[in-house]
């Protein structure tokens, strides 16, 4: 199977048709919207039936199968701002803050992203570790702190003091809605174990694939809305939006090679490298450095990221981590 | 009394409701709202471009600074009007 | 089995038994109602959930099954404004504007009473092609831009000019939310195949039934609030709401065993003749003839046929169906 | 098995632990929340599915079986205020009409607390009778009509006459939301019988125990929310919730024996009597007792009786139940 | 032309729109909103803690008796707080 | 500065806002209500039966329009009230 095959079979599947179909909507102007109280329901059963069923197969494979991916993840996830930023900074010209601001959300992750690709690898039938939602989990909140500190480190005429803005900002990265519900969640499965899922699963995993088709749809709407604003974030930012996912993408796939993963493992975490957050990030950034401009973060991360990795980033990660895995079909 | 609104985007709530308090505000009242402006359509789907209204009863001295600082710490940053209605209340003294 | 025994099948469903109880919920004012964005969560579900297997049914049946039925089905869908016009002008002698909306209401379908009717035929045990949904989807859009230019004829005083009335009517009809989402969804499905129904039958098959189930609980409430109007609305109307779903109900049964569809089939075929539209139509005509009076329209789409077709109609197509095939047990 | 392992497999039931997690979730202050839409969307899909499998089960089992204990949970229901209003009024010395509120609060029920037990029960493998959920039917009524009598009579000042309060109890109490979908629900189930659900277990059985677990993350952040209003309400009523409770636990116990129910029927009988009302009753006193102060009765159901039912509570009853039942293993 | 605003728990809605076709309103408009104030926090997540803002433009002499009788039977019971503002109607005999 | 509030049937939403961009408006407010007026009741549970509430403000000038156009072109056809009021806003010239 090679790279055209691969982004066939992704484009086939109904989550990332609905998704299609969700930009259509936008593009068409029809009348159709998910109101915010049926977005946040789909939102809160994705991430807890993923943190749930993660949580179980963590209490099934035990903590020492996880924790040194984790911890190569965890430091993956804090240090891409580090090379981010300086990139935006000096090749970007970006003002300091939004250069902070932008690295914090490549750095963290993308949790449909990540669903989407464990859908990917299912149509495959490629295995992985099913308790790799313990990375998404872990991923989601060092770069957000790290960013801070590079925005506020870069600027400092607000009178508000740093140390305040660091408490909200640990507050926004480990306390956030979808950081808590995911690790939450993850505990509770962890603690249930297989006997809770079996209880639960009627819920928690028959409908969980046809839920994520349709959340897609809701997703493909409200990033094709972004899809005005990309003339305002210029040419650059595009680029950055494509090419700096797939060198984290490359970064993940390689860490999840050296720290033991599978196949389909070791393209997740390549997943989550190259995604961006658009959920978790935005609101941390809003609260925290409010100067920072919101069009351009949003607009990359949502509007450019995270459809390409949807598309064509997905298969192109996996062929990346067969190439690297030397299996050459 | 002065019925001071206040509508921007929902993730400067946690901002605006910490410096209604320092002002003085007995309470206020809050809800989510679309709405489009110079910074674009805010369409209510998803948290990043939702609005909140938030209407808060104050005496007129409170009125005047509140307005003054959100003028200084909120309007530069955030997408956001704010605007002041002269309002007859029954209960004078809870405000 | 005779009509009495039918109906009685129809009425022992437990879609049916929460429609009535929604009539009952409304009549005895309890408190009970469901908020906007749940109503709106359960329609996006049953149109996607239906077009998404009508889709999967289509491209197993092919093409060439589908298209001269689903022909028929639109110009079917488009000519009973041509009769129902005139009848409603000069027997029923209501004011042009209102005979034009009322007739594109009558040319349209309601999806939901469709949903009933396949659910009436699987109690029964009665195939039926599952590609019917395609007549669905043809069927919605026709009638209402019939019945927008029948009005604009009609009345021309307006100082808008009719072609920018048309293109609003237009719009409404092909991108208005339903027709949206019931053409995308169904051609999701016709790429995807029938893997992408399987990946997601959990949720767009298992719950499916009951879903129906409660969001008729919804329309049962909604329908009778309107159950007060009916005496504005006139015996004319009363008496036009039921005969002319019974009329439209034969055509469509005729016009079905003429292009070849099984029994099942044209029951179904009969139905949506039947059906009145209440979603997609009575926006467009807010939109683009909004001196026709709403109160008219809706009430007899939503209060007199809708409940009807549910409860009575159902089974009384299904009845005719089996006699026109000359099935006589 | 003793109490504590008791405690322990309840406390390690997804459900337990998601409420545990909502506890949590209001404690550290997270920005999570359910909408009003999704919660009143979770209510109304538990209330129909737990209602409807209830009728289904009546239909199966005959009204024979059922008549008796539901005479006897209704008779329990309408005595526990006339026991608790005196203890309320001249031990706790609380005014007139907040012992009254109060009361009508402990005779009512909490359907979530009797899924919670129903779960708990299966999850230990206890059979039940089936149509249990008649007794969570009929007991949330009387006990709310006889606490607003109660109330009337002791505070008479208000200009409303005695009689037109009475209707708005009658019409809160046989006609609230909760009651109507609960009593609807177990009609319609009863009408269809086993061949409904059969044709809705997809969606009324399949997925319920997960929604359940979800709910009682929303109810834990619900119920923390009141926390800070427990030295508001003193400490005799906080002794009152917990110990109320298991009082009218072991009454529940002991007529579900009498009436001849199984040890896993007494048990939920128990629980009902143990459990206080938070949605029918709150509403129906703030209509008809306005004078009553709610944050008594809201906190002392909501923040201290359903927590500590759910936690603790269950498993107490059962091990009671047990006992009663001469079962020392 | 008044229009008088009351805000307060979403239980005390059928007492208040009865009250208001008691005095003679011909409509009224009605929403959900959160809020804060002297009786604590309505997060609106359930009815029983959710707020309901209501609004109805009545004459200046309708106004003066709703905001007495609400004075009277409903302040003392519920929380709530209630306002008045001058509003210029379009199609004055409608209210 | 005039605070022009429209309150009418959901249906309505695409005619008022494109009439509000043709005389000027720089932004809108918009979420939706429930309402009964003499029209019936709009209970908010399907599209068809919500009111939507649709807030603007701008300089008096443009309200005048505003309101005339409402009154000829909208109010005739539509189940809608329209009043204005007052506000003293910060950022004059965003409006
Ligand atoms: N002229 C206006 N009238 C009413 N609301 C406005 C107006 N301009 C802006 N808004 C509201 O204020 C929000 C923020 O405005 P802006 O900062 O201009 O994008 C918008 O999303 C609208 O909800
Ligand atoms: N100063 C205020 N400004 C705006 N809204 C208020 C104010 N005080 C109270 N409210 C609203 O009125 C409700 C009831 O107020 P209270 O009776 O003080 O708890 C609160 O939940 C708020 O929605
Ligand atoms: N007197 C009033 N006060 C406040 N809102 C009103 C009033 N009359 C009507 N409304 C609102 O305007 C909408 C349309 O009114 P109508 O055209 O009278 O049915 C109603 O559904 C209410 O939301
Ligand atoms: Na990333
Ligand atoms: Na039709
Ligand atoms: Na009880």
């Amino acid at each position: 199977m090679d790279y055209l095959e691969a982004i066939q079979t992704n484009l086939a599947s109904p989550a990332v048709l609905f998704f299609v179909l969700g930009l259509i909507a936008t593009a068409v102007k029809t009348d159709l919207r998910f109101p915010e109280p049926l977005y946040l329901g789909l939102t809160i059963y994705l991430l807890v039936a993923i943190g749930f069923k993660g949580g179980v197969a963590m209490s099934v494979a035990g903590m020492s199968a996880v924790w040194l991916p984790a911890l190569g993840a965890t430091a993956l996830g804090a240090s891409i701002p580090l090379w981010s930023y300086p990139i935006l900074r000096f090749v970007g010209r970006l003002p300091a803050v939004d250069a902070a601001a932008i690295s914090a959300h490549y750095g963290s992750v993308s949790a449909v992203t990540f669903l989407a690709a464990v859908n990917y690898l299912s149509e495959l039938g490629v295995p992985h570790e099913p308790y790799a939602t313990a990375f998404l989990a872990v991923m989601e909140s060092p770069a957000i702190i790290v960013g801070v500190v590079l925005g506020k480190l870069a600027t400092r005429q607000e009178g508000v003091p740093f140390y305040s803005v660091m408490r909200l900002a640990l507050h926004e990265a480990l306390l956030g809605r979808s950081v808590f519900l995911l690790v939450g969640s993850l505990l509770v499965g962890f603690l249930c174990g297989q006997r809770g899922l079996t209880a639960t699963a009627g819920f928690f995993v028959t409908p969980f694939q046809g839920v994520l088709a349709l959340f897609l749809l809701d997703m493909g709407m409200v990033a094709a809305r972004r899809f005005g604003d990309l003339r305002k974030v210029g040419t650059f930012l595009i680029g950055f939006g494509i090419l700096m996912p797939v060198i984290h993408g490359m970064a993940g796939i390689i860490l999840g090679y050296s720290v033991g993963l599978s196949l389909g493992g070791a393209t997740l975490l390549g997943v989550l490298a190259a995604s961006a957050s658009y959920i978790a990030a935005p609101a941390a950034m809003r609260m925290t450095l409010p100067e920072a401009n919101p069009t351009l973060y949003l607009t990359s991360a949502l509007a450019i990221t995270f459809p390409f990795n949807i598309t064509f980033g997905l298969p192109l990660y996996y062929e990346l981590a067969r190439w690297w895995f030397g299996g050459s079909k | 009394m002065k019925l001071v609104t206040i509508v921007g985007e929902a993730l400067a709530r946690e901002r605006v409701t910490r410096l209604l308090s320092e002002e003085g505000a007995r309470g206020y009242t809050l809800f989510a709202v679309e709405g489009t402006g110079a910074k674009g359509s805010r369409v209510a789907d998803i948290e990043e471009f939702t609005n909140i209204k938030i209407e808060v009863i104050v005496p007129e001295p409170i009125a005047r600074r509140l307005l003054e600082r959100i003028q200084r710490e909120l309007l530069p940053h955030f997408a956001m009007i704010v605007f002041e209605t002269d309002v007859r209340v029954l209960r004078h003294e809870k405000f």
